[in-house]
């Protein structure tokens, strides 16, 4: 049991926007009317906010854990977190291993996370791997726009069983929901092609289309009624001149809910690396003039990361324009991924108009409910520099103290020195915790309310944005108190969402013998079993269909 | 007694890790590793559940397995760089609790990928 | 720096017309490679199956898996990494000499044959075994081939792929990766992890005597080392977990016997290409598994007091100065 | 007035003394000193437990024994001197910033690792990785000397970008590994794969070496700036040839894997197999 009094509390799901108020927490971890004994928690001066909420970030299974091999000299150079006698030790960095991340995240008041690529094939690895992530809560979505199963179905026309692929992989792979990513591209990059028109017909199909994909899975999802629409990381991602390409993708999802990955990377204009400029302005008006759709920023920030994305055409021309490492990984039938180690620099002037953009886009969209905080950790920066980007959003003279760094040649290619716009206290709340909660589906998350998980922030007050919210007082997880003053108190295990989508009885005869002629695996040992998740706690769904 | 049969067994003894393999068994021993290869067939019929060792030794002479895990404990406990190594021919879940051993030692960890 | 490009093996099956094996024997040490997932094995792309697909073998000798190549290219002993770096400047049409090629072994026309079918694949495959990776060069004959592959990505689509032996040694890369962030060659002694092969790689450790201790498991060095690197083990308290009494055991001070895995111990074990599968073990063995007996030692240990004083922390050793 | 530590007793695991460095010891009193923290593998233990440490507040360190299982030492360092009478471990002045480290005796693996600057003379053996960047990283050495008068091991200058590397012995395998710029001076040659995958830079031998099959043989002559080496290392007892009479460098260039830019000079002594005229046989030359 505990009690938090005095705070300044921000709890945007109930409407609170900074009233001193108490909470109370029961034994079960969850917020009640009032409590009996236990402790009490003085919070007067201090903001409370409801645990912030990742609903885009890369942080477990088969991607991650490649590019972990791979940057062996930023570990060297990171955060280590030293062993305790209880706490098992860990690296940050651009790739921080499982346990470190459980401790960045809380450290910085998030406290439910969304690894939002995971192939099946890897999902029983990645299961693992969020297991052992420790204090945070997980969900993760199933990578299904380039799996050739459902692709042929899309392409006999028989939507039906699509919708039956797409259940079946969901509960084979003890997943969340769906991620689509360059619809179509993935499956043509294993054979060396990329597919960048929305109506041109993808490598190897005669009729079918990223944008029939695109518009039929966003259906699936909703017919399917998962929590969670469509995650979509539109086609042509990083390429100047996409942004027709990504308005032109959210006019396939008219009448759908979705929510689009990463936006940043998705809004350039021109048609060159040299007149490639930011087109932000026409990607928030969309957005605000269709509100039944959301956004995560994918914000870049300045300094040295590692790209990892199933988009693995971006990644080969990214190796080609860095000469830097490349990894890649193509999964069965399924999706593939790139790796490739990367510094975003501020003199550089594509790097400096992704920077702009990101902010521009949390800045234009004018509806905090639609647009989160992201970096699509870790390809536009580490999801523990957020508190920067917060800075970023709070302060508009310390964006323009950022903007002096830029190249002259900067001008007219971005409109964010125009913005004035500052978020305010309940903003942030809204975008770091309430809004992605909401839009994951999960109404138990990023609230204060009755009945709702006891995750809690508190901040000293503090000027500077950055340092705040880099530096929580307390850390709340489940009514357990797990960070005090930057100390890591407990490290419990964190729980995993799932859904359970309603399934045809013959759609596992169906799945046998097309199984069997792509993958290499016997088809009974593909599902993972229900046991082999830590923690699991099935999440209704609720048919979403129009 | 009739042999009771377990479908889609997983093979460990190479890196293809064949999970398509039948075994018939009588509990104490497989008689037949229907679709593996040789090695696999070695593998499978080579391996019993009759009690062929000791249960554990600790300096040459038989001891409980209690015995011999404070042994252990305690030789890996004295030591200032104690090694923790091998883990081919293991499962996941145990390389994971030898991962854990040499974190909580503060001793080395390395594997057969490193020769 | 070319990382790694690779894939998993249904992809191989599927989709891979052009497939080179280098310094590996499948035939013999990895039987069912063949017929599982590349040469054999017809797929929706490659309907004829054997007919559809090239296969290449280059190792030292004509081993019984020459028999099953289309091409086989002895190289000399020892000159693989020449060889493909030679590879890769031919690739990119620099000239290399015909004197120099010959100290492979190999002669132009048969190089550029190979290029010529390289380029000309739609999606190429390249797997090394130990030939490779365990003979001189080592880690670097091994880099070499990636780096290959990776570079071939300028053409056609490439991919290579290491063939990994010892069971479920895979599955230790990638949970030490997760847990620790490296692969192998760890120490933990400042309490975290920090890596270096060569320093932390444990024949080295050993032959050095750098380590006062041991803990062996699923693995009998006892046989398979160098002989300073067994006198080492002899001399220090060595703790061995097996599923049979092992050379290893035999010179140390506790053995443990375990049910083997697969057999008598559950679990999952990881592919060469990265795919965890779960264990189906149909016996009931008199004896622990390594997961259980490891737990207990971790228990065992955890109640004695920790070796770091209270309130020390070691100093990291950054690369940052 | 120095500081002099003397060994006392032998590790029987890995010594971790990063703090044995100029900075580090400088400003200290001699029981400061005796209380640093070193790690004898997990155990942190104080200085005083391995060495009798004599004087105090000195950037000229004279370390005494065998200390080869003693790492990190100079680890970093920017100032003073480090004079090790005897052997020393891995990593000796790895990260190197300045100052000057003297080993009479035997030195291990990564000495001078990713140094920036300074001067490190080895008068026995040393092993791989001298000069070399750690694993993952990106560039090794970027500036300073490191000079062996004896044998060198593996990767000899892995990835270097500048700076110099002068072995007096023979070194093994992969000597200027994916070399990025500086230079390396073999003077008793090195075994395979000599500048395999280098980008720029200079390897010199003055002992014939087997050469990567990827280099193509530019030109037989001796170069303008071997003149500048050769004044600039007498300092340092090191005698480049450079009179044509006595011979004269073959030129190649590579790694044309990469393709690379890279230059190993190869010395052909007049009295063997080399036509005394320094002619120039182009690439183009050789090609056609």
């Amino acid at each position: 049991m505990l009690r938090i009094t005095g705070g300044k509390v921000y709890d945007p799901a109930n409407g609170i926007d900074g009233e001193v108020r108490d909470l109370a927490i029961d034994d079960h971890g969850r917020f009640v009317e009032s409590v009996d004994g236990g402790r009490t928690i003085d919070a007067t001066g201090m903001i409370v906010f409801p645990g912030g909420v990742d609903v885009h970030t890369h942080v477990a299974g088969g991607a991650i854990n490649f590019a972990r091999a791979m940057t062996p000299e930023d570990h060297r150079r990171t955060q280590a977190f030293i062993r305790t006698k209880s706490r098992r030790s860990g690296l940050g960095g651009m790739a921080p291993t499982t346990f470190a991340t459980g401790y960045l995240y809380a450290g910085m008041g998030w406290t439910t996370v969304n690894e939002a690529a995971v192939p099946v094939l890897s999902a029983r690895h990645t299961h693992e791997e969020l297991a052992d992530i420790p204090i945070v809560d997980k969900t993760s979505l199933t990578l299904m726009a380039n799996n050739e199963i459902m692709l042929d179905q899309l392409e006999q026309g028989e939507y039906e069983r699509a919708k039956q692929v797409v259940a079946w992989y969901l509960w084979a792979a003890k997943s969340y929901g769906v991620k689509a990513v360059n619809p179509g591209g993935v499956a043509a990059w294993k054979w060396g092609k990329d597919a960048k028109q929305l109506a041109s017909p993808i490598e190897g199909y005669k009729k079918l289309t990223p944008g029939g994909i695109v518009t039929q899975l966003a259906r699936i999802c909703d017919d399917l009624g998962l929590p969670h629409p469509i995650h979509l990381h539109c086609n042509n991602l990083g390429a100047p001149g996409n942004i027709a390409t990504t308005l032109d993708t959210l006019k396939h999802l008219e009448g759908s809910r979705a929510h689009i990955a990463h936006s940043q990377y998705h809004a350039y204009g021109g048609d060159g690396w040299d007149t490639m400029c930011s087109e932000t302005a026409q990607l928030a008006d969309y957005f605000n003039t269709h509100p039944n759709i959301t956004t995560d920023a994918g914000a870049v920030l300045f300094g040295d990361t590692v790209t990892i994305t199933a988009d693995g055409p971006w990644q080969h021309l990214l190796y080609k324009l860095t000469g830097r490492k490349w990894g890649n990984l193509d999964v069965e039938n399924e999706t593939g991924c790139g790796i490739v180690p990367y510094t975003y620099r501020p003199s550089n002037l594509v790097n400096a108009v992704q920077w702009a953009s990101g902010l521009e886009l949390l800045l234009l969209i004018q509806n905090p409910w639609q647009v989160f905080l992201s970096t699509d950790h870790p390809n536009g920066g580490c999801f523990w520099r957020y508190p920067e980007i917060i800075k970023l959003l709070m302060s508009a003279d310390f964006r323009k103290e950022c903007t002096r760094k830029l190249p002259d040649k900067i001008k007219g290619k971005i409109t964010l020195p125009e913005v004035d716009r500052e978020y305010t206290l309940y903003e942030i709340a809204v975008s770091m915790s309430a809004g992605p909660a909401k839009a994951l589906g999960l109404s138990h998350k990023g609230s204060l309310g009755i009945g709702c998980d006891a995750d809690v922030v508190i901040y000293n007050q503090d000027d500077d944005p950055a340092r705040m919210f880099g530096h929580p007082r307390y850390v709340i997880k489940g009514g357990e108190v797990v960070i005090e003053e930057g100390d890591i108190l407990e490290t419990p295990q964190g729980r995993e969402f799932l859904v359970k989508p309603a399934r045809d009885p013959d759609i596992d005869a169906f799945m046998r013998p097309r199984f069997e002629e792509c993958y290499t695996m016997s088809f009974e040992n593909y599902p993972v079993e229900m046991e082999r998740i830590e923690h699991a706690e099935i999440r209704e769904c609720i048919s979403h269909a129009p | 007694m009739s042999l009771q049969v377990i479908d889609n067994a997983t093979c460990t003894f190479c890196g293809c890790v064949c999970d398509d393999i039948q075994l018939h068994h009588d509990e104490v021993r497989i008689h037949e590793a229907k679709r593996a290869c040789v090695l696999g067939t070695a593998w499978f019929l080579n391996h019993t559940a009759e009690k062929k060792h000791p249960d554990a030794l600790v300096d040459g002479r038989e001891a409980s397995l209690d015995e011999a895990i404070e042994a252990a404990a305690a030789l890996l406990h004295a030591a200032d760089m104690p090694l923790v190594y091998g883990m081919s021919n293991t499962t996941c879940e145990a390389q994971k609790q030898c991962a854990a051993l040499a974190d909580q030692l503060g001793g080395l960890l390395d594997s057969h990928t490193s020769l | 720096m070319g990382g790694k490009v690779t894939c998993t093996l249904g992809e191989v099956k599927q989709r891979a017309d052009f497939i080179v094996y280098w310094g590996g024997n499948p035939a013999e040490c990895h039987p069912r490679h063949f017929t599982k997932y590349t040469i054999m094995q017809k797929s929706k792309f490659l309907p004829r199956g054997r007919k559809d697909r090239t296969m290449v073998l280059v190792d030292i000798r004509e081993t019984k898996s020459a028999k099953a190549a289309d091409i086989f290219l002895q190289v000399k002993p020892g000159k693989d990494f020449e060889l493909i770096t030679i590879l890769r400047a031919m690739i990119k049409d620099q000239h290399v000499t015909d004197e120099q090629i010959a100290v492979t072994g190999l002669s132009r026309e048969v190089l550029d044959d190979l290029v010529g079918r390289m380029k000309g694949a739609k999606f190429g495959c390249m797997f090394f075994g130990m030939g490779l990776s365990m003979t001189r060069g080592k880690h670097m004959n091994s880099a070499a081939l990636l780096t290959l592959a990776a570079e071939m990505n300028a053409f056609t689509k490439f991919v290579a792929m290491p063939m990994r032996g010892h069971g479920n040694v895979t599955g230790a890369d990638v949970i030490m990766r997760w847990q620790t962030g490296f692969p192998f060659g760890i120490t933990f002694n400042r309490g975290y992890p920090r890596y270096n092969p060569g320093e932390f790689s444990t024949v080295d450790v050993l032959v050095r005597g750098d380590c006062d201790a041991a803990f062996i498991i699923g693995a009998d060095p006892g046989a398979t080392m160098p002989q300073p690197a067994i006198e080492h083990l002899k001399r220090i308290p060595t703790i061995v977990l097996d599923p049979h009494v092992t050379h290893t055991s035999r010179l140390s001070r506790v053995h443990i016997t375990t049910a083997p895995q697969g057999i008598a111990a559950p679990g999952t074990a990881y592919r060469m290409d990265e795919i965890p599968l779960p264990l189906k073990p149909p016996l009931k063995s008199p004896y622990p598994t390594d997961e259980q007996v490891v737990r207990r030692i971790n228990e065992a240990i955890a109640a004695k007091p920790f070796w770091m004083p209270e309130g020390s922390q070691p100093q990291m050793l950054t690369a940052q100065v | 007035m120095s500081i002099a530590l003397h060994l006392k007793r032998q590790p029987t695991v890995p010594l971790e003394a990063e703090t044995i460095s100029p900075d580090r010891l400088a400003d200290l009193s001699n029981s400061e000193i005796r209380s640093l923290t070193v790690y004898h593998g997990k155990r942190q233990l104080p200085l005083g437990e391995f060495f009798d440490v004599e004087g105090e507040r000195s950037d000229e360190l004279h370390l005494h024994g065998e200390l080869h299982k003693v790492r990190w030492i100079g680890r970093a360092m920017s100032r003073g001197s480090i004079v090790v009478h005897g052997s020393a471990g891995m990593h000796l002045g790895a990260y190197m910033r300045g100052g000057r480290i003297e080993v009479h005796g035997n030195a291990g693996d990564w000495l001078g690792a990713e140094m920036k600057n300074g001067f490190i003379h080895v008068h026995g053996n040393a092993g791989g990785q001298i000069g070399a960047a750690y694993r993952g990283s990106l560039s090794g050495m970027k500036n300073g000397m490191i000079l062996v008068d004896g044998s060198a091991g593996l990767e000899v200058g892995m990835r270097m970008r500048r700076g110099m590397i002068i072995l007096g012995g023979p070194a093994r395998d992969f000597t200027g590994l994916q070399m990025k710029g500086g230079t390396i001076i073999l003077l008793s040659g090195a075994e395979i794969r000599t500048g395999a995958w280098m980008n720029r830079g200079v390897i010199i031998s003055l002992k014939p070496l087997r050469m990567m099959p990827t280099f193509a043989r530019a030109s037989d002559a001796i170069p303008t700036f071997v003149h500048l080496y050769a004044r600039h290392l007498k300092q340092y007892g090191v005698t480049l040839p450079c009179s044509p009479a006595e011979g004269a460098y073959r030129v190649y260039s590579g790694d044309l894997s990469i393709p690379g830019k890279g230059e190993i000079l190869v010395w052909q002594p007049a009295d063997v197999d080399m036509p005394l005229h320094t002619q120039v046989v182009s690439c183009k030359g050789v090609r056609q």
